[in-house]
């Protein structure tokens, strides 16, 4: 087992990462730009290392920064947590070059995955339904020509992206070249890569992920599927597993499927296979080669901690169990508490004046805040999550709905209201939802305040 | 001037009664004193900062007018290889631009230069140190 | 030199002031004695106080001179009977040891009786009301 | 299901049994005394009734207040948390007689449980084994002649005892006379029930609990055990699930017989048979009948909300589930933490300056406190509860010290340090350790510091 970790990244994640470490008696590295020297995950690590100013491309995305500090505090590891490098096939290649231990999967599967017209090829010839659309990047006259025969709406996608940058609705042929032209700027701005491919528009499906955890030595479970279907502009915003919208049958299904795609391609390490439910079939959409935010709500069914189980495989320790020993046990729900204001969306940064974390039976906080910490404007907003476990899904809500009722986070705006409204809504208790109903009730509440 | 006695106990007992009724701040004046207490303004957190690479190079001297600090994480090495003797001594005059020193990072040597010219005051890092971004390697002025 | 005593009790006045007056600060100088206090910056947690029985009584009636207050939770009654007249009206003179109300608790009428003789000022509960510990019921003065 | 609660009690047992009524949509009545007008429980109830002056016997042990404010705030029921009049048999009859329902057991089963000798007859008479011991309060003259009976050393007990007050350990016969003098002083002063009895004294037991659960309608199960022998003067200080000193065969014959007494006296509610387990046999001592502190330990293990399970049963549900469908998993920890000085053991009240608590996987925290609190000297010095969960007993042992190094309580002394040390020790590593290892290692630090 690794005696030292260097944790490139921040926030929240970074130490979830050191918590996992400490727990398996390995020592800690944090770097941290000049915006986070009194942040939690330096104050916790063993050792720390500033490696650059607040920008993230001089800090946490700083390769040779991140090396360099890898190097002079002698790690065995560097875990690249989620977002900045974690899916940069160069950045894995890197570390292992340099000699240390990229905590993740392969370099070649980063890359596989991170395109997303090669990751679909892939998964279909692995027998994963995927969306119907066309089959790698397009020009804009066969843009068109392909459109109009899977038919609009269209979605528009950049072949590198992620995170909504880069992807456009298109309901008329004649609004598809507009389309096609801020779609591949925004590639362009966002990837360096101005691919762009189409997909059929699903009208009303669901997020429905599930989680793989694989040894790469033979060994691959998955933990069950996650429904992030709550989510605004892309984003996810609240996360429960199981998905209210299968049955048992349904969901067994399709992580048999995704559990043997992996199996086939001898992944390691852990992952996120990414689907569209609509109309009682799943279409891939894409997979993350990574840790994921909402990995504790898979956590809280199966009793399995995945950055521990992640740092042991990647120690080319074998996973030492099977499918039939995971076992699922009642529901859980995640929400991402945002520093912004809960119905503007506004970034909030500044410093916390007030913080008091819910505690007792069944709640979790994952969250790098404390009283006095501030909150860059730099990076990301998520500044915690507040992740409930409950025998079933509506004790689970009900705790969760407790908890929410007890958090402070005074000083910065949150969108822990936000939450406490979504929690309480008649769809969400009933889990009638999916990917679209967060933005028309925003619009609703727009309308009618 | 008069040596200034202070009225240890007095404070003690004012500190006392500021935690006592939760208030913030006391100032009292009575017989030609006058004393104020406040609260700490609360510290962010009571743990103890996890130790950093910089134990040399305090914030003082990274606010020294003075101070170059490095523009990146790596190993200084105060002269061009090893056994050869450094750039510059302590005293010595310095042009601006001229070498101070090397960091090396990812294998490539980053020659430090003089963001002014003026004299070697101090030289805050050993050879062979590793050193974070922002830490204060030498006094220029 | 002479030693500073502090006057503990002016300052504990001053922090009751500042509570009930929901003040920042209070500066105060009197007979060569200059004293200052201020709130903590820092609210002790920013969710509000569940709703408590006492909505009528403020603190500030809670800490007139002349406040009665309930030395047990109940309900409160005006008069011997429902439909009774009350005790007493505001503005008649109170003996010391009067019967001024009753607060039934576990089904026994308690009399609440005035502490001391004065003018009954204020009646700051209504017949029927559940009323608690401590709560300012009158103000006798 | 009752309507509206009133939470006799304070600290973070209150607050517990709020979060317990919040998830079951049952509205909540906090009482408090002057001392506690900011505290956390009357902060989130939904109503709160100052009840009187700060001294227990004047508000949290004065029952007239506590019926009164029952009254006026109309509520349906009354739980008395633990410790003030959780085990007043009187208590429980008044508030049934004044028309709202206790949540505990009946006030007979109370009462029976109450007198120590009592208990320990029913008990023997249902095939529970006792420690060898006088069947009934003795007389001075009879004591002598029935510890030279037992041998020496013995353990004389206040018959109405509890909480180690009124214990005295006798070592030889020219010790007797003074110590049971002593003895009767305390327990009259504790109990006002001079009644003594003798008990042999067990050189190195571990103290062993069972947590029983029953309807009152013919189901109990038990939640497995608690080895609670980390105890100073008979306080428990660390508790864990399962007991590292029992095998699953001894593990399940104890629960198995304490399930059964349950069962043969009807019992309703939950409550707790606590045995002294020495030389591979079990010793009853006494029955709790209400909820213990440690309660969190074996929620951690089952995944069963014990506070949940004790109101429904107390408004008349049925469990609805027998032992069959209780499947324990993993290990859990507790560490009390007193506000209190490590080494010396003096309490510290005073105002919580930074208040941090610990996050994160598998770490829950039962506490009141927050920044700004008082901790006042009027009460019990328990403060919070740190819990961890694990899927083996070195994963939560090790999840339990990184949380205790994330714990910030300032401002008040606190024995966090106490824990650190303790978790750390090569004897609570192996699980070797009795009821006074303790004792025995404080004495080894006063000698060699």
């Amino acid at each position: 087992m690794f005696a030292k970790v260097l944790i490139a990244n921040r926030g929240e994640i970074a130490l979830r990462i050191h918590r996992a470490c400490r727990e398996m008696g390995i020592a800690t590295v944090a770097v941290h730009s000049t915006a986070d020297a009194d942040a939690m995950h330096v104050r916790l690590a063993d050792e720390s290392v500033c490696i650059g100013p607040p920008p993230a491309r001089d800090s946490y995305l700083n390769m040779a920064a991140i090396l360099s500090a890898a190097t002079i505090a002698n790690v065995d590891a560097i875990h690249p947590g989620l977002g900045f490098l974690a899916e940069n096939a160069g950045f894995a290649q890197m570390v292992e070059e340099h000699g240390f231990t990229f905590i993740g999967p392969t370099p070649a599967h980063i890359a596989m995955m991170g395109d997303k017209i090669a990751a679909k090829r892939a998964m279909r010839a692995l027998g994963v339904p995927v969306v119907p659309g066309s089959e790698g990047s397009l020009a804009d006259e066969a843009a068109a020509g392909f459109a109009a025969e899977i038919g609009f709406p269209v979605l528009i996608k950049a072949a590198a992206g992620g995170g909504g940058k880069g992807m456009r609705r298109v309901d008329s042929p004649d609004m598809l070249d507009q389309a096609l032209r801020i779609a591949r700027q925004e590639a362009m701005a966002n990837f360096a890569n101005p691919g762009i491919y189409i997909e059929r528009f699903l009208a009303t499906p669901r997020h429905i992920e599930v989680q793989i955890l694989a040894d790469g030595q033979g060994a691959v479970v998955h933990l069950g599927e996650r429904d992030c279907s709550i989510q605004r502009r892309y984003q996810k915003i609240i996360e429960e597993a199981p998905s209210p919208a299968l049955d048992d049958q349904t969901r067994q299904a399709v992580a048999r499927t995704a559990t043997e795609a992996m199996r086939r391609i001898g992944y390691r390490g852990i992952g996120t296979l990414e689907f569209l439910y609509a109309d009682g079939g799943f279409h891939f959409i894409e997979m993350n080669t990574r840790l994921q935010v909402e990995h504790p709500v898979s956590e809280l069914i199966t009793g399995i901690d995945l950055v521990r189980e992640q740092i042991r495989v990647a120690a080319g320790e074998p996973l030492g169990y099977g499918q039939g020993d995971i076992h699922f046990s009642g529901h859980a729900m995640e929400c991402r508490i945002n520093a912004e204001h809960p119905l503007t969306f506004l970034p909030s940064p500044g410093r916390v004046s007030d913080y008091h974390a819910p505690g007792g039976p069944g709640i979790r906080v994952d969250s790098a805040l404390y009283s006095g910490a501030v909150v860059p404007p730099d990076y990301d907003s998520l500044v915690a999550k507040l992740i409930a476990h409950g025998r079933t899904r509506e004790a689970c809500r009900m705790r969760l709905m407790r908890a929410l009722s007890e958090y402070v986070i005074g000083g910065i705006a949150t969108n822990l209201d936000l939450h406490r409204a979504l929690i309480g809504e008649p769809d969400f208790v009933a889990g009638r939802y999916d990917i679209n109903w967060l933005e028309r009730w925003i619009a609703s509440r727009a309308t009618h305040p | 001037m008069a040596a200034v006695t202070v009225d240890a106990d007095l404070i003690r007992r004012l500190a006392a009664l500021l935690e006592e009724t939760g208030l913030g701040e006391i100032e009292y004046e009575a017989g030609g004193h006058r004393v104020r207490v406040a609260r700490r303004a609360m510290a962010p957190m009571a743990t103890t900062l996890a130790p950093t690479l910089d134990a040399g190079a305090t914030t003082v001297e990274r606010n020294h007018p003075g101070a170059v600090t490095a523009p990146m994480v790596g190993t200084v090495y105060l002269g061009p290889e090893p056994g050869a003797p450094p750039f510059l001594q302590v005293g010595d005059k310095v042009l601006k631009g001229q070498t101070l020193l090397i960091i090396e990072a990812m294998k490539v040597m980053n020659q430090i230069q003089a963001p002014r010219a003026g004299t070697l005051r101090r030289v805050l890092v050993e050879n062979g140190a590793p050193v974070e971004y922002g830490e204060a390697l030498a006094i220029v002025e």
